[in-house]
């Protein structure tokens, strides 16, 4: 890895739709994926309801942009953490998160999972691996 | 004689939902809203502490906030019910003053 | 039945004002009577004309606009709310000696009075906020 | 009392100066003074932390509005409600918080304490009372 | 060292854009570098000219613009942000068709990848927000 | 290689500073500022939950918020450090990075 190239961590600690920051973060992260940086997006206490599936806001009259999320292996973002913990407390499992997948380049173009679940201490370890931190 | 409580945040983050079901009294409604409406699956941290009050208070949820957030309705606590707006209104009408628990 | 409604905080940020807007138009679907609306704290920014949402998003202030326009609802920003978060009418900017201003059609600027008018004239006070 | 005189209860959860909320609250109250109605403050959660004597903002550079609870008699404000609950959970005693008096023209223009130290269940009695109930 | 800094708040009403100007002051004086302060979310709004605040209370937006003044301290508005929630220039005002525009001297719109950038040129990234 | 974690939230309104402690790392610094003061008085109902860790991170708070808040620095926890604007500084300098716990 170059040295020109960063260690970047979206936390994501918010749940969508109350406010505008989940939402707000995504835009920063598909600009941010433009600059050839390396980066990983970590979910944890109410950022895990970010990625829950079934999201229909038709009733509220709110863009959904849960949806987007799955676009993000076309941009290279492909790290998403996702603290068990936190998951546990909110009485969600993985089987209730989208299936987020890409394509590795450098395995023959296998599709691949960029969810993985992990645990707080492995977060706490995520976290303190990181050059930047964008908190939201 | 009732108040309509209304709570918007999500119980897991902040201390509102809680500190409404302690202030709600017998025959009072306490509808959850925005974020708020993660206090009502079942299996949660927080189901108890609502559920040990969801005899003498009544509980709501509002469904376009359920929907929005991909919570299966199928999920939430025994004795919590949904209702839409219209219902919200309703709830509001009803009661003789609202509460917003911010 | 009258409702009055307050709405704290600022559109998009918030869901507040969202939230504020269903209420009212399902309010007004049953036969009761939305008067006014007061817009307090964040909430005053709401009336900015110059908002420029993404095109697949809803205009929240186009949404009040009309809503009032068709339903004879009074939109009022708190003049103190707005003074500080640099909402202003014509009147206002003129005042402060302000080269614009940034009200929108539909919203006037008046003092707290009119919330506590709100709270006596009506029947349900309903707040949306944070 | 008329029939034109509401019951105004003024909800106080937020503690001050990290937002705004406390501040513009006060503002409220001072106005809605002239209108003659039945008003209550409720201090309650982080709410009972506007009340602390001794606030001194000279370094954040933000105004100590907390001198304004002490005028509160001369606009006929004079029952504020402080939960005991809330202060205690937060290591304070009602020695902690500012001495807010009245003169009561009823008594002679004798002093007399605005604040009153409730329990909880007094707080969901209070609400219970209300007209009006103006959160912040 | 060289600061980067986020503000994720409007101004008066969350104490973030007060607790960062502290903060930037203070690096200053250190003899720390400054180059960039980003205003997100919220943030944006403290760009905005038209604010009012009462006499006795600070002028959150002069604060910056003439610390920036004194310190060349590049004071971004994101684009995306400002646009929900009416904060423009004059070119955007124009392109965007609308009468009036309201940023302070001092402040400049631009895109995320201002923020990008700051983060990967400066040593350290803080944000403040709510 | 540490990281300065900086909590703006009242402990007993919101949970960043328990989420905070319970991500921070042995060597890390903790620096409550804002509304986020209101967890460094001892005899608190989280005041323990802060104790616990007060040995292999370092909590810090700021002193002008502090004295905004009319937080007497002489009931503050044992080990908790008050530090100025110039200490904040210092503090986001000294470690590797800055994590805000919004």
């Amino acid at each position: 890895m170059s040295e020109d190239v960063k260690k970047f961590l979206y936390l994501n600690r918010k749940a969508p739709y109350g406010t505008i920051y989940a939402l707000e973060a995504l835009e920063v992260v598909l600009i941010g994926a433009a600059f050839d940086q390396d980066v990983s997006l970590a979910f944890l206490d109410d950022g895990v309801f970010q990625l829950t599936k079934g999201q229909d806001t038709k009733e509220i009259g709110v863009k959904n942009f849960s949806p987007t999320f799955r676009a993000l292996g076309d941009y290279e973002v492909t790290k998403l953490y996702v603290e068990k913990e936190s998951l546990d407390e909110r009485g969600l499992s993985a089987d209730d998160l989208q299936e987020i997948m890409y394509e590795d380049e450098d395995d023959d173009w296998a599709e691949k999972p960029s969810i993985h679940i992990v645990s707080r201490a492995e977060m706490a370890d995520l976290i303190a691996d990181q050059d930047v931190v964008l908190s939201f | 004689m009732s108040t309509l409580h209304t709570v918007n945040k999500s119980p897991f983050t902040n201390q509102s939902l809680l500190s409404c079901i302690a202030h709600a009294k017998a025959g009072d409604a306490v509808l959850m809203i925005e974020d708020g409406v993660y206090g009502a699956p079942a299996g949660t941290a927080v189901a108890d502490a609502l559920a040990a009050r969801a005899g003498e208070v009544s509980i709501y949820v509002l469904g376009p906030d359920l929907a929005a957030r991909g919570l299966d309705a199928g999920r939430i606590l025994d004795g919590v019910n949904a209702v839409d707006y219209a219902g919200f209104v309703d709830l509001a009408a009803k009661h003789d003053r609202a509460v917003a628990w911010l | 039945m009258k409702f009055g409604v307050v709405v704290s905080e600022g559109p998009y940020t918030h869901q507040a004002s969202d939230t504020a807007y269903h209420f009212v138009v399902s309010a007004l679907e049953a036969g009761h009577e939305v008067p006014r609306v007061f817009f307090y704290h964040d909430g005053v920014n709401v009336g900015t004309r110059l908002s420029v949402p993404p095109q697949d998003e809803r205009n929240i202030q186009e949404q009040w606009t009309a809503l009032a326009k068709e339903h004879e609802i009074d939109l009022v920003i708190c003049i103190a709310a707005a003074q500080r978060r640099g909402m202003l009418d014509e009147n206002e900017a003129s005042r402060q000696g302000k080269d614009a201003n940034n009200i929108a059609d539909g919203f006037r600027i008046s003092g707290l009075g009119q919330l506590i008018e709100m709270g006596i004239q009506t029947d349900r006070l309903m707040t949306f906020g944070d």
